[in-house]
């Protein structure tokens, strides 16, 4: 059997024994869990280094002509994404046996791990449409499951329903999509699809609405605008979980399925300006957001999204290479920084907003170390972090392409500094400003490796290129990027940096609010407003209706008169001989006068 | 000598006052009498019939045998009717047919 | 042996039990009553091996005929005796209580209770080989009279005296129009035989009729009398109060005995105007009939709360199906396959002698035992007798037309004649009675099951009742999966 | 004697020993396990059956020659699942019910008659039957609520019990119509196979094709709450005791769709002239029906609403299927499986949780997770099954239901109105998340209040995971490897 | 001349037939009742239908009436006690009673003047001497009546019941005796 098979279904067995045996012995989950991370990991690093492109199919159902496959899809693009998804899992599930040494529902939680890798690593090796959005939901329970995990808390609880309803949204269009291309090409797998596309590409409109209807499916997973909502909410689940699933890997399977179709976002030229545009927006709306954001985890939640716009502007601009070099950089250091932040709440004992911190540079070296590198990657200094190259990659497609949208771009460039070296400001610099936050130890090894083992690549990738071929990341083969992109994006930088210096060095409270902005855009408030009045409303009237008419008019109403007839019906029989005998003698009229006149 | 319809037609208003009796008058006992002339009517036009339909120049004499089952059928009948009567009679000292409506609708 | 003989030994057997009866100083009436419920049986297994060649009864011409649905009727007549008599036993101390006897004596009266149904029974008998007008007639009033008698049986009960004196009058008013269609049948074609009728109504001859209105009138008369037998509105009158005051097992032999003789003799009856050049109006008047019956009785049923009198209405019902059947009679006479709406007809009646005879073995024990006969007599029923629960439902749910009940296979085969017969409209009131049925059918199981008794009591079966109601039961379980013996009878 | 057969009279002769005074629980228990074997020998006897040669086992007994009605049983792919989902229903129901404080017969031979009938009902090849056994199952349901039910009992079983009666009328007349529209020389016959031979020979006319599949519309959808034909459903389920509804809501109320998927194929024109007017409904089903679910505050009746509301996505597949869409089909099969597995799990579950807690009210309850952690997962597999995640046989129907609205559509031919109401039918999907897991939030999740701290509420013991654990695994199976199940829907 | 008399039988017939319905006194009812059964039996005699006739006669104005009477005495009734006499029963009665006669009317269209067959008892007799065998012939009564051109009702009429009406016969017998048992058991006061 196909090594490959066991990628897939290593993790699902972990979490099978965990939740059916083994929750009673937390230890042994969690090491069960690792264990097939590693192993997992093992795999993905030998699938690499061969370029042959290889198909595992295994019957899933077939009617007619219509053959389902749960199959494999080896190519180039998959082992990258595979080995990304891998090591940076590998690495949180290393982190996690830190973090959650004490938590109660530790089996739950590695259980829970364990089902993600699994529906990750479908998604990834999916080689047909269906067998794809079967793992895109269940990536959407998986972190249902592990973003409710303290489910005795409300908040968690909410969020969690929030991010699996919000995704159901968007797969509602992702399912349709799917629908309508199968119609317009005939196939599910993507092989099929491909060979399908010329004829299909005769009904452009139609490909587009298709297209687009499948973009929402990223739209939801990559919480894109609209869709957005639930990703900072989904910081209330555990840091890792936030780490892995809502930074690294998951938000990032709408980048993934958009380079999968690429050459359908080819096809559909104008859906793809849209996708673009909505990436650009997103980017545009969620640094600005993040300028304003107190919770340490929400603000790298923010940029995550906006890093996210950045890679699905990448897609729309059918820069897929730049887009997924951007998501595997983007990977480890956003990963490295949310691990960061996460050690540092775990050592303020749950303490997230930042301004309660503060002079943590002290106490905690290597976690400072470690994230003023992400950090770097992130705000992409030029030439020595690995974020700076993918970034370039896109604004380079951008300059090309569309120049507004490069401008866009340009100014996320700059707002990326500033609120991240804020952030480095206030956490880290400055004097501690609570008890905990004085009383703050650096993290025990374990969770301290996985910083320096994400640490590395983060800068290193953009060293050794080899690496990076044998990887075979898909990146864009070295051209010189365009002197005035390379100026535009040093000057953000600096521009944003130093603004975020001038502003926020030795501050202990936010100097300026700007309350829009701080609400996001009251975004929430909105969506809120509709679930309840719009959905509510007809809601309720619908169950008016179906009290009142269906079931009180229509129904009791037919009985009430069946009821009634018979009841003055049957007040001809008064019971007197007399009245009988003339209705006797009256029937009998009746009778001959009805045969008479028939 | 008269035509049928003649018969038929004195049969009929026999017949029809017999039915007029039994609407209107209210003692069960006339009430009876008046099914007797129904009856009545009724054997009238079977003899006018059985007289005026000739079977081999004689009277049906089929349809006398049937009046004469109708007589002794209705003389049976009476005979019934006016123990149930009596019976009522005691039970209720009344034979007024208002009096005994306990049960109706 | 020729068929004729079996009316001659319920006859004889009615006379010696009468002479018992009569003669004995101290009459067991008990072991009379089971006496005449085995010799019943007795005629009823010597049914299946009567001669059932036409000549062997020949002697007797258009009075006495020999065919498969005369024989079916007799055995009909014979099976309902049979049952009335079961329930009459259980029956007894009701009726004693109401004849004031002495007290040395308890049960005096009984005696004649027990032997009159044996001389209905042979009315009915005759009834069903009755093919000229005289033999219907005298054999109908045979039947009548004694139900008169029955009917006012508990002459100390004023229930009983005046459902007597209404079936008494409206009777013989009935009686009357009968008789003087009769004579105008005659009058026209000079016959009383249905089959030389037959041969004077059909269209070649028609210049003999004289004229169809006549001819109409006349028919008018004949069904007016049939429908009171049959109680097909509006000669429905009579029906509930009679039921309800009558005693229990004659209101039970009332509406399936009398009830299926009018139809044996309906469909002899109206056969030859069925061929006549007034079978289009016949028909037409026929659905109407069944259309108010099925309304008139369904929908009244509803708001009764006198589990008899909701029978009675039920009962009403049932007619206006039977009568949709016999309205299909010509149509499908030809052409398409199917059942005949004689068989259909007299298998409907099978089912309904089964299941209204159970329904009343278990009404007349609760009566006996609790004294009521309203529906809150059948509180808690499920609890105190989950026997006699069990034979309710059965009874119920085939009356109202529960697949794998015999019931249903009635309704089922009457559905499927009207619709074969393109009745929509009918088809569509029948479908509206039928789902009513299900209101006040099932009204009833809700008090035998969902409410609960004042006393909890268990209610103890006789065991001849316990056999009968057994034996019905299964009957209407296997009569409804399988149908095929009762129809071949006519095929 | 097929083995079909025995799958049919083994919860009859239960039942019937069980009114003979067997041990209740156990004997019932004994026969549905017996049966849950013969299923599944059945599925591996079926494997090795060709099905160009007719459905397997096939086995037939004439009960009545003209019209011919037979007992005549057979095993095709779609009976098969159905098969399957009884007898698992069935077990999982029976070891689920308790013993109720008296009438603990009543109750088992009640269920055992409901299981009975739907087997019955889908095993039969015969019309007759296959009408007849669902009607069956009617009284035992209206037992079952009337007496051991919850809450307003009466008024709901009042309700379904009368509803039902009507609605399967309406169907009769359709059925009738349709097997006399396929009259050959005089012969009517209710055999399936040889009806769709006939019509497949000499297909009826247009205009009564779409009479006769209209009433089946209106009498099939009445039977599976089709809007607006539903308002029977939820009250019913809301107050029917826990067994009862896992059977009702779980595998009766399938017969519906079964008998539709069956016959349409025999009226193709009167299925395309009311084709719009299938899919206007089916909507009703999803969204109204989905939005009324949405406001439920009582556990036990949003979760009726909901599987009122999935009845939609079945009869998409049967609209899709109806424009030979084959697909949709299988489809509707497998959710029809698949529904009713998890239908009857919720159930199973939200009323061991009443008998905890005697409350359903989720207004009042929260964070039971703490407390009982498999309980809550159990549900929560269940939950998700229902509202079609991948992995559960829910997913698998609802997948090959969507995907049957668009076969076969040219490509860039714009959309019909299949499609259309398939995408409105995607969106339902996010409708039953949001209640679902709104639900779940609500009962599950969150903090413990105070109101349902009871100290009787104890996590699950095996023996009460067992049935639970039954019906996830066979979700989970046909989830994960539908092709085990699928492969013998070939249409 | 018998024209004459048929008016005069039919009037009485009529009349005192009215005379039942609306005398208030029952006994004086029971009267008239005789009287037009007297007048029908005369109408019968006209019919040359004489056994019907004296049966009339003998059964109705002897035994029924007397019945009747006697039972109005036993029960000792007055005339009905003035009652409200109900405007409702009046209209309706005679509401049915004339659509009665109405249609009467109409059915009888089609026999007008149908005129009255004289007798031919000599086809009879030919017919009736080639079915007897001949030495019977000479016994026969009924065919030397006819042979002479009289009627032999009686006997023609008997025949008919014993031969041909022999069942009807018998089924009559049956319900005479159960009108007697029945009349004696709802009659006795006591049962001993």
């Amino acid at each position: 059997m196909e090594p490959a098979w066991f990628l897939l279904l290593l993790p699902l067995l972990a979490a099978a024994v965990i939740i059916l045996f083994t929750r009673k012995w937390k230890t042994l989950s969690s090491a069960i869990s690792v264990g097939a991370a590693a192993v997992a990991f093992l795999i993905s690093l030998g699938l690499l280094g061969r370029n042959d492109e290889q198909v595992l199919a295994f019957r899933w159902m077939e009617i007619g002509d219509l053959r389902i496959d749960i199959g494999i899809l080896l190519d180039g693009l998959s082992r990258s994404m595979m080995f990304t998804v891998t090591t940076v899992g590998l690495i949180i599930h290393i982190y996690s046996l830190g973090y959650m040494r004490n938590d109660e529902g530790k089996s739950r939680y590695f259980a829970g791990l364990s089902l993600f890798m699994f529906s990750m690593t479908g998604i990834v090796l999916a080689e047909n449409f269906i067998m794809m959005f079967i793992f895109w939901e269940l990536v959407g329970v998986s972190s249902y499951v592990l973003i409710g995990h303290w489910f005795t808390r409300n908040p968690p609880v909410e969020a969690a329903k929030k991010a699996f309803i919000t995704n159901r949204i968007g797969d509602f269009g992702f399912l349709v999509g799917i629908l309508l291309i199968w119609s317009l090409t005939g196939s599910l797998a993507f092989s099929g699809i491909q060979e399908g596309l010329p004829a299909a590409a005769a009904y452009p409109s139609a490909l587009a609405i298709a297209v687009l209807c499948l973009f929402c499916g990223a739209v939801g997973k990559s919480a894109q605008l609209p869709l957005h909502v639930w990703l900072p909410d989904a910081m209330e689940g555990p840091t890792p979980v936030s780490a892995l699933i809502h930074a690294a890997t998951m938000v990032a399977a709408g980048v993934y399925m958009l380079a999968r179709i690429g050459f359908l976002l080819a096809a559909a030229a104008p859906s793809a300006v849209l996708i673009a545009w909505i990436g650009g927006l997103t980017a545009l709306f969620a640094a600005v957001v993040a300028t304003q954001q107190d919770d340490i985890k929400r603000i790298l939640a923010y940029s995550t999204l906006s890093q996210l716009g950045y890679m699905i502007m990448a897609a729309g601009l059918l820069a897929t290479q730049a887009a997924m070099f951007h998501l595997f950089t983007h990977a480890f250091f956003k990963a490295l920084l949310f691990l960061g932040a996460g050690a540092v709440i775990h050592a303020c004992h749950h303490e997230q907003n930042i301004w309660k911190m503060g002079g943590l540079r002290k106490n905690m070296p290597l976690t400072f170390a470690t994230f003023a590198i992400g950090t770097a990657a992130l705000v992409a200094v030029p030439y020595v972090t690995s974020g700076f190259f993918s970034k370039e990659y896109i604004l380079d497609a951008a300059w090309s392409q569309n120049g507004n949208l490069f401008w866009i771009a340009a100014i996320v460039a700059f707002l990326t500094p500033f609120y991240m070296i804020r952030l480095l400001l206030v956490a880290f610099f400055g004097r501690a400003r609570s008890r905990h936050v004085e009383q703050a130890r650096e993290v025990p090894l374990v969770m301290g490796v996985p910083l320096l083992l994400l640490a590395v690549p983060s800068i290193a990738i953009a060293w050794f290129s080899g690496l990076i071929e044998w990887i075979q990341i898909p990146h864009p083969e070295h051209h010189a990027t365009h002197p005035i992109v390379l100026t535009v994006s040093i000057l953000a930088l600096l521009g944003g940096g130093g603004l975020a210096i001038l502003f926020y060095r030795e501050r202990a409270s936010e100097p300026f609010r700007a309350a829009p902005v701080a609400d996001k855009f009251y975004f929430d408030e909105l969506y809120d407003g509709l679930v309840r009045y719009i959905q509510g409303g007809l809601a309720s009237l619908s169950a008016f209706l179906d009290r009142s008419v269906i079931d009180g008019i229509a129904v009791k109403g037919i009985g009430r008169i069946a009821a009634g007839t018979g009841y003055l019906l049957r007040l001809i029989q008064v019971g007197n001989i007399q009245a009988y005998a003339f209705l006797f003698g009256m029937g009998v009229i009746l009778t001959i006068f009805l045969l008479l006149a028939l | 000598m008269p035509a049928l319809n003649d018969y038929l037609f004195v049969s009929g208003l026999l017949f029809a006052i017999g039915l007029a009796g039994v609407i209107l008058r209210r003692n069960i006992i006339i009430i009876f009498m008046s099914l007797e002339l129904m009856l009545n009517g009724a054997n009238l036009s079977l003899v006018a019939f059985s007289r005026y339909r000739l079977v081999n120049g004689l009277p049906d004499y089929n349809a006398q045998a049937l009046v004469f089952f109708i007589i002794t059928v209705a003389a049976a009948e009476v005979a019934v009717g006016l123990a149930i009567i009596v019976a009522l009679y005691r039970a209720r000292k009344t034979t007024h047919v208002e009096d005994i409506n306990s049960m109706h609708y | 042996m020729p068929a004729h003989c079996l009316e001659a030994c319920v006859i004889v057997l009615g006379l010696i039990l009468l002479l018992l009866e009569a003669f004995l100083p101290k009459p067991p009436r008990r072991l009379l009553a089971l006496t005449a419920i085995a010799g019943l049986g007795a005629v009823l297994v010597a049914l299946f091996f009567v001669d059932r060649s036409p000549e062997s009864s020949a002697s007797l011409g258009a009075y006495y005929v020999v065919d498969p649905p005369a024989l079916f009727f007799k055995g009909f007549a014979l099976l309902a005796t049979l049952l009335v008599l079961v329930m009459s036993l259980d029956y007894a101390s009701v009726i004693r209580s109401y004849l004031q006897t002495s007290e040395d004596e308890p049960d005096a009266g009984l005696g004649e209770f027990f032997c009159l149904p044996l001389f209905t029974c042979a009315g009915l008998m005759w009834m069903a080989s009755a093919r000229d007008l005289v033999a219907i007639f005298v054999s109908l009033e045979l039947v009548t009279i004694s139900f008169y008698v029955l009917v006012a049986y508990m002459r100390r009960n004023i229930g009983s005296l005046e459902a007597g004196v209404k079936y008494l009058i409206l009777g013989a008013l009935s009686t009357g129009f009968f008789v003087y269609g009769v004579a105008w049948i005659y009058g026209l074609t000079g016959q009383t035989d249905l089959l030389r009728i037959a041969e004077a109504l059909r269209p070649a001859e028609t210049a003999a009729v004289a004229s169809s209105t006549a001819l109409v009138f006349a028919l008018g008369l004949l069904l007016s009398g049939l429908g009171f037998k049959i109680a097909a509105v509006p000669f429905q009158i009579w029906v509930p109060d009679v039921y309800q005051g009558a005693p229990t097992p004659v209101t039970a032999y009332l509406s399936v005995a009398s009830k299926a003789a009018g139809f044996i003799v309906t469909l002899r009856v109206l056969e030859p105007f069925l061929q006549s050049p007034i079978a289009h109006q016949t028909i037409l008047v026929l659905l109407v009939l069944a259309a108010a019956s099925i309304v008139f009785g369904n929908l009244c049923a509803i708001p009764q709360n006198n589990i008899k009198r909701l029978l009675a209405y039920s009962s009403i019902a049932h007619a206006g199906f039977l009568l949709l059947a016999v309205a299909s009679v010509r149509s499908n006479a030809g052409e398409s396959g199917g059942i005949t709406a004689g068989a259909a007809v007299s298998f409907y009646l099978a089912a309904y002698l089964l299941m209204t005879l159970l329904v009343f073995l278990v009404v007349t024990l609760v009566r006996s035992r609790t004294g009521g006969e309203d529906l809150a007599a059948f509180d808690g029923l499920g609890k105190r007798s989950p026997f006699l629960a069990f034979a309710m439902l059965v009874g119920m749910i085939s009356l109202a037309g529960v697949p794998l009940t015999a019931g249903f296979l009635g309704k089922f085969y009457v559905f499927l004649l009207a619709l074969e017969a393109r009745y929509y409209t009918l088809i569509v009131i029948a479908a509206l009675g039928a789902a009513a049925g299900f209101y006040y059918y099932f009204k009833i199981l809700r008090s035998v099951y969902w409410e609960r008794a004042t006393d909890e009591s268990p209610i103890s079966i006789p065991l001849p009742t316990r056999w009968a109601i057994t034996a019905i039961i299964a009957a209407i379980f296997i009569l409804g999966v399988y149908p095929q013996p009762v129809l071949s009878i006519f095929e | 004697m097929s083995i079909l057969d025995f799958i049919i009279l083994l919860p009859l002769a239960a039942a019937l020993a069980i009114g003979a005074g067997l041990p209740a629980r156990r004997t019932a228990l004994a026969a549905a396990g017996l049966n849950l074997l013969l299923g599944l020998i059945a599925l591996a006897r079926f494997g090795n059956h060709d099905p160009s040669s007719g459905p397997a086992f096939a086995a037939s007994r004439t009960v009545s020659r003209n019209p011919e009605i037979a007992w005549a049983v057979g095993l095709d792919g779609m009976s098969l699942v159905l098969l399957l989902l009884t007898v698992l229903v069935t077990f999982a129901a029976l070891w689920q019910a308790g013993t109720p404080k008296d009438n603990v017969r009543l109750f088992y031979i009640s269920l055992l008659l409901i299981s009975a009938g739907s087997l019955g009902a889908f095993l039969t090849t015969d019309l007759f039957f296959l009408y007849a056994f669902h009607e069956l199952a009617l009284i035992p349901t209206f037992l079952l609520i009337g007496i051991f039910g919850k809450g307003d009992r009466r008024a709901a079983a009042w309700k379904i019990t009368i509803y039902l009666a009507a609605g399967s009328l309406v169907l009769l007349a359709g059925l009738l119509l349709l097997v006399l529209a396929l009259v050959q020389d005089g012969a009517l016959t209710f055999d399936l196979a040889a009806l769709a031979e006939r019509a497949a020979a000499q297909p009826i006319g247009d205009s009564s094709q779409s009479l006769i599949y209209l009433l089946l519309l209106i009498g099939f959808g009445t039977l599976v709450a089709l809007f607006p034909l539903h308002s029977w459903a939820a009250p019913a389920y809301a107050a029917a005791p826990t067994p009862a509804v896992m059977l009702h809501a779980g595998v009766l109320k399938k017969f519906g769709l079964y008998g539709l998927l069956r016959l349409s194929p025999l009226l193709p024109a009167g299925a395309e002239r009311w084709l719009t007017l299938l899919l206007v409904l089916l909507l009703g089903n999803i969204l109204f029906v989905g939005l009324v679910t949405l406001t439920q505050k009582r556990l036990d009746s949003m979760l009726a609403h909901s599987s009122v509301m999935h009845m939609g996505y079945i009869f998409l597949g049967i609209a899709a299927f109806q424009a030979d869409h084959t697909l949709g089909a299988a489809g509707a099969v497998l959710l029809m499986f698949a529904h009713g597995l998890s239908i009857a799990l919720l159930f199973a579950l939200a009323g061991r949780l009443e008998e905890k807690l005697g409350s359903l009210d989720m207004t009042k309850l929260g964070g039971l997770a703490k407390i009982t952690p498999r309980f809550a997962f159990l549900f929560g597999l269940a939950a998700f099954a229902s509202i079609g995640l991948p992995g559960f046989a829910n997913f698998t129907g609802e997948i090959l239901v969507f995907l049957g609205g668009f076969q076969s559509l040219e490509p860039g031919a714009p959309l019909g109105g299949l499609q259309i109401a398939t995408i409105l039918a995607v969106w339902g999907v996010v409708i039953s998340a949001v209640y679902m897991l709104r639900a779940y939030r609500a009962i599950f999740l969150g903090e413990l209040t105070e109101s349902n701290v009871t100290a009787s509420l104890t996590d699950l013991t095996l023996s009460q995971k067992l049935p639970a654990g039954l019906l996830v695994a066979g979700l989970l199976v046909t989830g994960i490897y539908p092709w085990f199940l699928q492969r013998f829907l070939e249409f | 001349m018998p024209t004459l008399l048929f008016y005069l039988f039919a009037l009485i017939a009529l009349l005192f037939g009215a005379g039942v319905i609306v005398n208030r006194n029952p006994v004086s009812s029971a009267l008239c009742l005789v009287m037009s059964f007297v007048g029908l039996a005369a109408l019968f005699i006209q019919l040359d239908a004489f056994l019907i006739g004296i049966v009339q006669i003998l059964v109705y104005a002897g035994a029924v009436m007397v019945l009747f009477l006697f039972i109005i005495m036993l029960l000792d009734l007055r005339s009905e006690k003035r009652r409200r006499i109900n405007r409702l029963a009046w209209i309706g009665g005679a509401g049915v009673t004339a659509a009665f006669v109405f249609l009467l009317l109409a059915a009888l269209q089609n026999f007008q003047g149908e005129r009255f067959p004289a007798l031919r008892p000599d086809i009879a007799a030919t017919l009736r001497a080639e079915n007897l065998p001949a030495d019977a012939a000479s016994t026969d009564s009924a065919l030397i009546a006819l042979t002479a051109g009289r009627l032999p009702d009686v006997h023609l009429t008997g025949e008919v019941l014993f031969t041909r009406f022999v069942l009807p016969l018998q089924i009559v017998g049956a319900l005479l005796l159960v009108a007697t048992v029945g009349v004696v058991v709802l009659s006795k006061r006591r049962l001993t």
